[in-house]
């Protein structure tokens, strides 16, 4: 195991933990876009240029948009 | 069941569960020593049979391709989910504000947006058709095509998303993809015989035209991906600008 | 560090299953859903993954060099679509469940029981 | 060879078409084109039963056949069980789409499309012979599954039992894949037949061991059974009625057939010395989803609510069938499923027909308000007494098969504890005829409302209510009475488990092209005992309808419609398996 891999499977780790335990949604859709980066980054690490493509335009991009387009509906329902 | 204790159950099964996890990763060979054989096998069979260097490309389109069909029909049934689950009922749209005169958007926003609309578009075509060449493919490409139709439209800013047309446009578009791919595996069995078997000349490894039904696959499931997305968005969109008639 | 790969794939999928039982608000809830499904993206790439060899993808490499394992990366590929596609839907329901129930908290919307 | 990839790709052309044309609105043209391809996919799936029935056809996807007993492609495998459960999903969608043709919610192509994707996972599901592609479509049927039991979104109830129900499968097929993941990671392969030798050729250590944990806790979540069954009465009880029929009498069972799948092609090899352990643990979780489900079902007041417990009790029967590991115990499955599964399915158009004419699914409010209804009435009478597995019905020749294999090696009190399962399922609905029908018993008081919301079908808006559903409802009632009187039947379905079963034979056809023969089995019917014990449990049934109440004691209060606590209890249940086989097989 490379260095690299070593330090993107801990970033993932400790990114993964903290999205749990952002309980505000809005604050957690900008974590969760965090850690699809650095999932993106581990797997380029392990050779998989492919996954990592996908997951940068999905778990970076598409979901936390989602997220915050449905916040945005939420939120504006409770003012 | 009061929230602590449901807590505290939770906290011993999944300290159970992890245990035993761990035990049993223990026991899998260690990281970086993959055992094959399916993946050496595949190395070594597809060049030459598919002509295509993209190892990946090929198993998800060919050799694992009805894995890929039916995970195109999940987006696909997804996208159909969301347009269900968020359509809008008979009184809330007849409810609905009928001139919501929204700030237009400033002139340099639209100018920017719509400057992006043309190299974003031709970014994702580019990553679809070079799919079975390096990496990326229908569904990256895809993804990024909704964002151009997207952008697109955030640059034209007639917040009215359903003008008639555009929702319908996005729901032809996606079926169109997934019908695409669904025709693909039909192809097969028509033309020799498997279902999803290769039926186009395979041509020069390298090329942009080569590689038999990959560019193929790749461009119908770009096109079925980037509606998918797109309507699925859409849907979230105009559910967070429709204004909410009082119930 | 030959099983660290795998502990932080058992790692998300405790922790992500954690935040589902605790979630107060449905949208964190899909959120830590997603977490939990990362874990076995992690857990595939790395069974699949091999010392010193290089993306599976002949091009610019001559194709006697030791890959990585491509089927894992077919399998990832359909994952990240499929768990993508659940957050989309259960998000939809989750606005839905808020106009009608005018709560996000799980533990607020009651209308079954028993 | 042909029919099995068109089995599915009919009704995903037949979707794409539909959701093309949401725009055009054209109620009936979608109604056709569904029913068309529905229909398409049962002759299809029949076909395959015929064909399937000397040996079992192989289809390489792709033309990719094995080399050197690696498989590079995927592969759809059709034997006769299979194929018959497929066919007999297919039937159940058909049901519920002329059920459905009647239903004012329900008008919109984009419903057609998810019903047939969902059809279309299921098809796959069974006939699949790759790990990863039962994964696929095993999603692919619980995701239209998810947004069809929402479909009502304007009421509150739909949408909760929809996201229980999205979250709890979620999580499922999260482990299902973990195990798929660890199970790769040991042989290299997806192939279910290749995995098989695979996983044969090392003594079984803890990583098979929780592999087959995570698979089988996986397909639980779907087959409901307890302490995973929480979603199942929220999601069931909310659907429109043309897809509850579809879920209660199809898409648990797949569940099942999941793992009995899995475990005949993958594991057998592997874990065969340690068959007592797995039959241990899968009996008593069987017997406790039966007798949870039993209690819950005659606890319940709300009617759709009632038969969904009385679903995650028969999937508690089915699993004490599948827990013999067995084939003498599969043919009672497969045969109780189909009967079973008929018989609740009608009962479940019963209800909704019901509820068109009397505006309620509520026992205390329909109380003595049925009446006028003797037709709907000795169709509840009739599918109680089945049900309760009176003899010889389909659902008691299923039972029936179930004990008998039970005690043949030497289990004698697992029917006992079937019984009471049945007496209480079979009981609640006679109860109902009581109350509803004949207006017998106390008259409750008005009270606060039932465990579901009351809203309901809309039933106002039809002035005339349809008859349609009611000739289903006798229809498949009708069915699934005479399935117990089919000649030849248990001969037929013992010989296709007995090819179910054999694992080498599965290897042989798939790996190494032959073409196993299915073995024709000449087998008695159900003993004496097992005759007295459906008299007994029909009996009994009679004499729990005619109790006022059963006392559930704090099993109403854990289902607590809280998806924190399902997927606690989830998380327990699945910690509980893998921890027993890590420990007893590992």
């Amino acid at each position: 195991m490379t260095a690299l891999q070593a330090t993107c499977l801990i970033a993932v780790a400790i990114i993964g933990t903290l999205v749990v335990f952002t309980r505000d949604p809005l604050r957690q859709a900008a974590v969760a876009g965090i850690f699809g980066l650095a999932l993106s980054a581990l797997f380029l690490s392990v050779q998989a240029p492919d996954v990592a493509l996908s997951q940068i335009t999905v778990g970076a991009i598409v979901v936390p948009v989602l997220v915050l387009l449905a916040m945005a509906k939420i939120r504006e329902h409770d003012r | 069941m009061s929230r602590r204790v449901r807590c505290v159950l939770a906290l011993v099964a999944l300290g159970v569960l992890g245990a035993t996890l761990v035990v049993a990763v223990g026991d899998l060979e260690p990281f970086g020593q993959y055992p094959g054989p399916y993946g050496d096998v595949l190395a070594k069979v597809v060049p030459g049979e598919r002509h295509t260097g993209q190892l990946v490309a090929a198993t998800v389109l060919d050799y694992r391709g009805f894995d890929t069909l039916g995970e195109e029909l999940i987006l696909f049934t997804a996208a159909c989910g969301c347009v269900a689950l968020l359509r809008l009922r008979r009184r809330e749209r007849s409810d609905e504000p009928s001139a919501p005169e929204r700030p237009a958007p400033s002139l340099a926003s639209r100018a920017l947006g719509g400057a992006l609309v043309g190299p974003v578009l031709v970014l994702s075509a580019y990553i679809v058709i070079h799919g079975h060449l390096t990496p990326g493919g229908g569904f990256s490409g895809g993804v990024i095509g909704a964002g151009a139709l997207l952008l697109a439209y955030a640059a034209g800013q007639r917040v009215r998303l359903r003008r008639v047309g555009s929702i319908a446009m996005l729901e032809a578009s996606e079926a169109i993809g997934a019908g695409g791919f669904v025709a693909l595996a039909l192809g097969g069995l028509i033309a020799v015989g498997a279902t999803l078997q290769n039926f186009l000349p395979l041509g020069t490894s390298g090329m942009l035209l080569s590689a038999g039904t990959l560019p193929v696959g790749n461009l119908a499931i770009g096109i079925e991906v980037a509606g998918a997305v797109a309507l699925i968005v859409a849907e979230f969109l105009e559910q967070a600008l429709l204004e909410e008639p009082s119930e | 560090m030959s099983v660290l790969a795998y502990l932080v794939a058992v790692w998300l999928l405790l922790v992500g299953i954690y935040g589902v039982v605790t979630s107060r608000h449905l949208v964190h809830l899909v959120t830590c859903l997603a977490v939990a499904q990362a874990s076995t993206y992690v857990l595939l790439l790395a069974i699949g993954y091999r010392s010193g060899a290089k993306a599976p993808i002949f091009g610019d490499i001559p194709q006697s060099t030791p890959v990585v394992d491509p089927v894992v990366q077919a399998l990832t590929l359909t994952d990240v679509v499929v768990s993508a596609t659940v957050s989309a839907l259960l998000l939809a329901l989750a606005v839905q469940a808020h106009k009608r129930f005018g709560s996000v908290d799980p533990d607020e919307l009651n209308a079954l029981r028993g | 060879m042909a029919l099995a990839s068109l089995a599915i790709l009919v009704p995903l052309c037949a979707a794409v078409l539909l959701a093309a044309t949401t725009s055009l609105r054209r109620r009936r043209a979608a109604d056709a084109v569904a029913l068309g391809a529905a229909v398409a996919v049962l002759g299809l799936c029949l076909a395959l039963v015929a064909r399937s029935s000397d040996a079992p056809i192989v289809a390489w996807l792709g033309g990719w056949h094995p080399r050197h007993g690696v498989a590079l492609g995927i592969d759809l495998y059709a034997d006769p069980l299979a194929a018959g459960l497929a066919a007999f999903a297919a039937l159940l969608t058909v049901a519920g789409l002329v059920v459905s043709m009647q239903q004012v919610d329900t008008a919109s192509h984009l419903f057609h499309a998810l019903v047939l994707t969902c059809l279309a996972g299921m098809v796959g599901f069974c006939l699949a012979g790759d790990l990863f592609t039962i994964f696929v479509f095993f999603e692919l049927m619980g995701v239209s599954a998810y947004a069809l039991s929402g479909f009502r979104v304007s009421e509150r109830a739909p949408l909760e039992g929809a996201l229980n129900f999205a979250i709890t499968n979620s999580i499922g097929s999260l482990l299902l894949l973990a195990g798929i993941g660890l199970l790769y990671g040991r042989t290299g392969a997806l192939n279910l037949a290749q995995m098989g030798v695979a996983v044969a050729q090392r003594p079984p250590d803890a990583l098979v061991a929780v592999a087959f944990a995570l698979v089988v806790c996986g397909f639980f979540v779907k087959a409901a059974i307890v302490p995973f069954h929480f979603w199942l009465a929220d999601a069931y009880a909310v659907a429109p009625t043309s897809i509850c029929l579809i879920f209660a009498g199809a898409l648990s069972e797949l569940g099942l057939y999941g793992v009995a799948r899995v475990y005949f092609t993958v594991f057998s090899g592997a874990l065969g010395g340690h068959e007592e352990a797995i039959r241990d643990v899968l009996l008593v979780l069987g017997l406790l989803t039966a007798l949870v489900g039993g209690v819950m079902c005659a606890g319940q007041r709300h009617l759709k609510r009632m038969v969904a417990f009385a679903t995650v009790a028969h999937m508690g029967i089915l699993l004490c069938g599948v827990a013999l590991l067995d084939s003498a115990g599969l043919a009672g499955v497969a045969v109780f499923v189909v009967g079973d599964g008929l018989v609740k399915a009608g009962l479940f158009v019963a209800i909704g027909a019901l509820e068109d004419r009397r505006g309620s699914v509520d026992e205390h409010r329909l109380f003595g308000r049925g009446r006028g209804l003797p037709a709907l009435g000795a169709l509840f009478g009739v599918c109680g007494l089945a049900l309760a597995a009176l003899p010889p019905f389909g659902p008691f020749l299923g039972r029936a098969l179930i004990e008998d294999a039970a005690s043949h090696r030497g289990l004698d009190w697992v029917a006992p504890l079937l019984v009471v399962a049945s007496a209480l399922v079979g009981g609640a609905v006679l109860r109902v005829v009581r109350t509803v029908f004949l207006g017998r018993g106390a008259k409750p008081p008005p009270s606060r409302s039932a465990g579901a919301d009351e809203a309901g079908e809309d039933p106002a808006e039809r002035e005339r209510p349809a008859r349609a559903p009611v000739v289903v409802a006798f229809a498949l009632v009708g069915l699934g009475l005479a399935w117990g009187l089919v000649p030849g039947l248990v001969d037929a379905v013992s010989g296709a488990t007995a090819h179910f079963v054999d694992r080498p034979a599965y290897a042989a056809a798939v790996l190494r092209d032959a073409s196993p023969h299915v073995p024709s089995v000449a087998s008695k019917g159900p003993g004496v005992a097992a005759w007295l014990y459906g008299l007994a449990s029909a009996g009994l049934a009679v004499v729990v309808a005619s109790v006022r109440t059963v006392p559930e004691g704090p099993l109403r209060e854990l289902h607590s419609g809280r998806v924190g606590d399902y997927v606690a209890w989830l998380a327990t249940g699945a910690a509980v398996v893998a921890g027993v086989f890590a420990l007893t097989l590992g």
